[in-house]
């Protein structure tokens, strides 16, 4: 059955992809200047080893190369690491290493997920019924607004929305929190700025592809049987221009997993986008390997799901 | 530039015919006409600007827009103005240096796929494919953090992960053209492939890639903003608009114009950006002109 | 023979940018039962657009003027949105050029043959299913039961252009359009096609208006010939007729156009210039730029439709008594 | 008299995943000086292939390509591009084989450019020249091809073909994509210019009226080889192949006061993918007269009567 070797190949690649993302990671953060720990660093978050010797901090350096696994050539880390990262395994981080990473990472994951499932679900839902709506209403006024705002949410970028938002909403009308992820209010600020981007992206481009599509000559045909407009646009028109909009949302992933980064530094949601920030600032490179290697996986998987969606629209990729 | 075209309005050129498709775009061409702009603030902005851009005036912080302080000052009595006039400029160098190197990476990867063809073009290509549905977001924040945060890494960063588009652009059409029919003309006449790529395949590249520069610019400087957002981006006291926004934040409950402004010159600069793209890609396209 | 189709003075306009694109115009013609009508033309000749105004389906920044078109006792260009839809597919069914793009890539094919029978209710979807199946027997699908399911992109051009036909003669329509059906098909496969609709004709004694750029094919295929040229036509005439004294400068030229086996070398006698831009057409006679018997009453007077003899209708000045006389 | 071109067991194959497309299999063939091959065959017969593999546009996968005495498979560099300037090519679809950038002028100046002949003015007088010999206007010289019509686009093509004073000329399918009344003007120029200038044409088409009417000899292909190759007269005259008979037999005729044909005899089946050939005869599956050795042994292409040459058992 071609579906299965579909995905089955499909599988791979991302397997290969992202022992790349790992490998391409590690490399970076081996030749970034400085040592692959930054000794002041370590030196604060002890605390107390400024009065140590040289010898003592040899020796406490020696300790923490061990307990970080740093003591081997630079192959034998990276092997290590994918060998425990396919058992889920990470060992702690430097900013905080009495917490194994994945533990901190399986408290933030669900949030993150939330966020991105709940932001894609809103673009998709509100930007096709929009691109399809500006479609059909073409060169009408309905049309011109929806596609400027489009133009507007697909270039501004989601945290810039996200302060005009907090401006109208927390400070003007005071109807909403400006941080927070835990009741369902704190929730609408951050989902609609995650979303925007895509949906606005994804209304324009629906818009185009159906348009395109009520041009094909099988749309003709449709109506030369004495189909009515309703059934020659649900039947024939809809599904067709639908597959190309599967062909965005791939890449719509990796802008809305951007979009959280940000939306989450700003409204202060605790995701993995807020922990790899953390990460990054304070060049926690345990933290920062393990969490990018997550989020690619995310859009991995999610990028997956959205080509098996698309070989069902489309037939002929089964077959191929 | 005028002047030269109408010289040669007898023999209307492609580039002139182009030109007269773009003109009729109004929004594109008032998105040039504010482009052109703040080009040419960004080269003068040290004599313009009213203040330096570090200068604190601590008996003015927090004061709102006044003859003095056009746009206000910052929690450090910063003048806005100038503070976002720096910040157009970085956005500006990082915008086109970023597209640079887009252009150098995308162009290379680009046409040795599409030149070669064979496994080197499916391994290029699922390179290429992968970064394109990555968050490269990632990627520039790991390379920021391991190159340092000055302009010209930022602007490398930005290049260096922003390329799958361009390199997927310069393949398709290096495949068409290759063998299109007025290539395999020129070949049968017995021409070098050189002149072959001098005269006939690169003028054919040029519009579309001209295209994606003009989205591309608008993505850099995006990007940029996003980094110094959460605080990737140039190394403060430089502004930019992304840690100009980041730091408005926190006072935006009382002292609103500290976000205002930057993210109106922001989106105002992104938007331009965007009708001159479409205006180009309208003109530009060869689809426009049967 | 009675009449199913009466056209008169029809008239669509294109509207764009550089103007108003006069694509036919004011054309009549008639078609009676079990009659197969040629219309041939050049492209930009209006022959598709004449055919597909009577049906609204031209495209969006096109419109129908004027005129009338009685199908059946019905002016089919007063009839309501929704009345001229139950016509479409029942009444009138359209074979398209090119069969690649003219099917649903992503609907199975039985599917789309069953629509029309669906749409008009015709009959129940079991019915609809059986009646499906067996006309792609009737049209010469190969195990036409299984492939019933298949998608267009599983069929070679010709295959696909019989599962059109099957499409058009679902619901056993009075009168088929079959615009250009065998252009896009190879020598062979068109003559497969050919003798299909032939036989079809025969079975089910429908009228067809076969639209085509190639005159050869409709002396052969049609009972009435239509001659256009840039939005009018030049000459309307039955075939006996048209074939012993085309009489048209055009038709004449359009013949000496068209290579034949037979053609002897060095005969060819090609009509000069282009067709003329349908925005600002020619005054006058629309062909006189081209014609070499070109008068002066041919450049200021624009000629009627004549009847010249019975069946044989001309719009030439230069037609007198039977004859061209120049 | 020495043939301009001759071309012995010409092969050329494309990887088709693991398999291979034979485009062109073993096709063998001459064409005298003045001398005109037409080559029948419907898409997927592999004939434009031909076309561009006679002048190594593609690379050959096997055989010999001779012209005017040299071994063109043999040449690299310069010396290829120089014996490019006597073997040209015309197109199908005559947009596509202009380059958008390039005004008319210089796209039929361009020749010249390349192989640096004459100065700019003495190229602008040949340019033209060019223009009147292909009959446009030479006011037309500074426009650009997508102002023209698709007819007068063949023009230029033509004009460029001809800048270099070639020998032999490729034409793919020139008046395919064009109107019947231009189309009709495109072949009566293409037949003056072979008189005029003494060319030989590879005129390729699918329409064998078109073929007959240019051509001196003619060729049918079918899935990559020749089945019947012949002088003009004998091939429509008497052919002898069962698939030219059936290409004869499909194409409707003028009616001549009543003779009126509404069936065609027509072949059976479609022409099957060049990649899973079947052994014997390539046109076993659509034959009506196929016999046992059909299926097992494919037959030779073998000259049943001086120049007519025919791969088929029955005959």
């Amino acid at each position: 059955m071609g579906l299965v070797k579909y995905i089955l190949r499909r599988l791979f690649t991302i397997f290969v992809s992202l022992i790349a993302v790992i490998i391409i990671t590690y490399i970076l953060m081996w030749i970034a200047p400085g040592e692959f720990f930054n000794i002041a660093q370590f030196q604060a978050s002890a605390g107390k080893v400024a009065t140590l010797t040289p010898e003592q901090l040899q020796v406490l350096i020696k300790g923490f190369e061990e307990k970080y696994g740093l003591n081997v050539p630079l192959w034998k880390q990276i092997l290590n690491y994918l060998k425990d990262a396919f058992r889920f395994k990470f060992g702690p981080s430097f900013s905080n290493p009495n917490e194994p990473i994945e533990v901190q990472i399986a408290r933030r994951f669900p949030v993150t997920l939330t966020l991105a499932i709940l932001s894609m679900t809103l673009a998709v839902i509100v930007g096709i019924p929009l691109g399809i709506i500006a479609a059909l209403k073409r060169n009408t006024w309905i049309d011109y607004i929806s596609m400027f705002f489009s133009m507007i949410g697909s270039i501004i970028p989601a945290y810039t929305i996200g302060v005009i938002m907090v401006i109208i909403f927390s400070v003007y009308l005071r109807v909403l929190p400006t941080s927070g992820w835990e009741t369902p209010k704190q929730m609408i600020m951050p989902v609609i700025c995650v979303a925007l981007g895509p949906m606005a992206v994804i209304a324009r481009f629906m818009r185009s592809s159906l348009l395109d599509v009520l041009n094909q000559d099988y749309i003709r045909t449709a109506y030369s049987k004495g189909g009515t407009d309703r059934a020659v646009i649900i039947r024939h028109a809809l599904r067709n221009s639908l597959i190309p909009i599967v062909t965005i949302i791939g890449p719509q992933l990796a802008f809305l997993f951007t979009g959280t980064v940000w939306i989450e530094n700003l409204f202060r949601v605790p995701g993995l986008g807020q922990l790899f920030v953390n990460a990054a600032s304070m060049r926690d490179y345990p933290l920062l390997v393990t969490s990018t290697f997550i989020l690619s996986l995310s859009v991995m998987l999610m990028n997956l799901l959205v080509d098996i969606i698309y070989a069902f629209l489309d037939p002929r990729i089964k077959y191929e | 530039m005028e002047v030269a075209l109408k010289q040669q309005k007898r023999r209307a050129s492609y580039w002139s015919a182009a030109w007269g498709r773009f003109k009729k775009n109004k929004m594109a061409v008032v998105g040039l006409i504010y482009i052109i702009i703040i080009i040419i603030v960004s080269i003068f902005t040290p004599w313009i600007a009213p203040y330096p851009y570090d200068e604190p005036h601590y008996a003015h912080t927090f004061e709102k827009p006044s003859a003095k302080f056009w746009w206000g000052t910052d929690d450090l009595g910063r003048c806005m103005f100038s503070r976002n006039l720096y910040a157009m400029r970085n956005a500006l160098l990082i915008g086109f240096g970023s597209q640079i190197v887009v252009l150098i990476i995308g162009v290379i990867i680009g046409s040795i796929a599409g030149f070669r063809g064979g496994r080197v073009d499916t391994i290029l290509m699922r390179i290429t494919d992968i970064m394109y549905a990555f968050p490269t977001f990632l990627f520039n924040v790991i390379l920021v953090t391991v190159m340092g945060r000055g302009l010209f890494t930022i602007l490398v960063a930005v290049g260096v992960t922003g390329w799958a588009g361009m390199a997927r652009l310069v393949r398709g059409m290096v495949m068409y053209l290759k063998h299109a029919d007025f290539v395999e003309a020129a070949r049968a006449l017995g021409s070098k492939e050189g002149y072959i790529i001098r005269k006939y395949i690169l003028p054919n590249m040029l519009g579309p890639i001209i295209v994606s520069l003009a989205f591309g610019i608008p993505n850099g400087i995006w990007i940029e903003s996003g980094l110094a957002l959460i605080g990737m981006g140039v190394r403060p006291p430089m502004p930019s608009w992304g840690n100009m926004i980041g730091a408005g934040i926190g006072y935006i409950m009382a002292f609103p114009h500290m976000v205002i402004f930057p993210v109106l010159t922001f989106a105002l600069t992104l938007l331009a950006f965007t009708y001159v793209g479409d205006g180009l890609r309208d003109a530009l396209n060869p689809r426009s002109e049967v | 023979m009675a009449e199913l189709l009466k056209v008169n003075n029809l008239r669509t306009y294109f509207y764009r940018n550089e103007g108003v694109v006069k694509a036919v115009d004011g054309i009549s013609y008639k078609l009676d039962y079990g009659e197969t009508l040629g219309i041939v033309g050049e492209s930009g000749s209006g022959k598709t657009v004449s055919v597909l105004s009577l049906l609204g389906l031209i495209r969006r920044n096109g419109r129908v003027e004027g005129g009338e078109a009685i199908f059946d006792g019905k002016d089919l260009l007063k009839l309501s949105k929704e009345e001229l839809r139950e016509i479409r597919g029942k009444d009138i069914s359209i074979i398209f050029q090119d069969p690649m793009t003219s099917l649903n890539p992503i609907m199975r094919i039985g599917i789309q043959i069953m629509e029309p029978l669906i749409w008009h209710r015709l009959l129940s979807d079991k019915d609809a299913r059986d009646r499906a199946i067996e006309l792609l027997r009737v049209v010469g699908i190969p195990e036409y039961k299984t492939r019933f399911l298949d998608y267009p992109f599983q069929f070679s051009g010709g295959m696909r252009q019989r599962v059109m036909i099957a499409m058009a003669l679902a619901c056993n329509p009075k009168l088929v359009i079959a615009d250009e059906p065998t252009t896009a098909l190879d020598v062979t496969i068109r003559a497969q096609i050919l003798n299909l609709m032939h036989e079809m004709k025969e079975k089910l004694n429908m009228s067809i208006i076969f639209i085509t750029h190639d005159i050869t094919l409709a002396m052969n295929f049609c009972d009435t010939i239509i001659v256009m040229y840039a939005g009018k036509i030049v000459e309307y005439s039955s075939i006996e007729k048209f074939i012993k004294n085309p009489l048209h400068p055009y038709s004449q030229g359009l013949l000496n156009s068209t290579l034949d086996i037979e053609k002897k070398e060095g005969s060819l006698r090609p009509i000069p210039g282009n067709p003329p831009n349908l925005i600002n057409p020619p005054e006058g006679c629309r062909f006189h730029p081209r014609c070499s018997y070109v008068q002066e009453i041919c450049k200021e007077k624009e000629p009627e439709l004549r009847e010249i003899e019975e069946k044989h209708k001309v719009a030439c000045h230069l037609v007198k008594g039977g004859n061209l006389n120049a | 008299m020495p043939e301009l071109l001759l071309v012995k067991n010409l092969r050329k194959y494309f990887p088709r995943g693991r398999k291979l497309l034979r485009a062109v299999d073993n096709v063998s063939f001459s064409i005298d000086p003045g001398e005109t091959l037409g080559l029948v065959g419907e898409s997927g017969s592999g004939k434009s292939t031909l076309g561009r593999t006679v002048l190594r546009l593609l690379e050959p996968n096997d055989g010999e390509i001779i012209f005017d005495g040299i071994d063109i498979r043999r040449l690299k560099g310069d010396d290829l591009r120089q014996i490019r300037m006597f073997m040209q090519i015309i197109f199908q679809d005559p947009l596509a084989s202009l380059n958008p950038h390039m005004t008319i002028g210089q796209a039929i100046e361009d020749p010249l450019i390349i192989h640096n002949i004459g100065t700019k003015e003495q190229r602008r007088r040949a340019v033209m020249e060019l223009l009147d010999i292909v009959g446009i206007g030479r006011e037309f010289i500074d426009s650009f091809p997508h102002e023209f019509s698709g007819g007068q686009q063949q023009r230029v093509g033509i004009a460029r073909a001809l800048a270099l004073n070639p020998k032999f000329i490729v034409c793919d399918e020139p008046v395919s994509s064009l109107d019947v009344s231009i189309g009709a003007q495109i072949v009566s120029l293409l037949y003056e210019l072979k008189r005029q200038f003494k060319l030989s044409y590879l005129f390729i088409s699918h329409d064998l009226a078109v073929v007959k009417y240019l051509s001196d000899k003619v060729a049918v292909m079918y899935l990559g080889t020749f089945v019947e190759l012949a002088p003009k007269e004998e091939l429509y005259g008497n052919p002898l192949h069962p698939y030219t008979r059936a290409l004869l037999a499909s194409v409707p005729k003028m009616p001549k006061n009543g003779g009126r044909q509404r069936k065609f005899p027509a072949l059976k089946g479609e022409i099957p993918s060049s990649v899973d050939l079947p052994s014997g005869c390539r046109f076993q599956s659509r034959c009506e007269y196929v016999m046992d050795i059909c299926r097992r042994e494919e037959p030779i292409f073998r000259e049943v009567s001086p120049g007519h040459f025919v791969s088929c058992h029955l005959v």
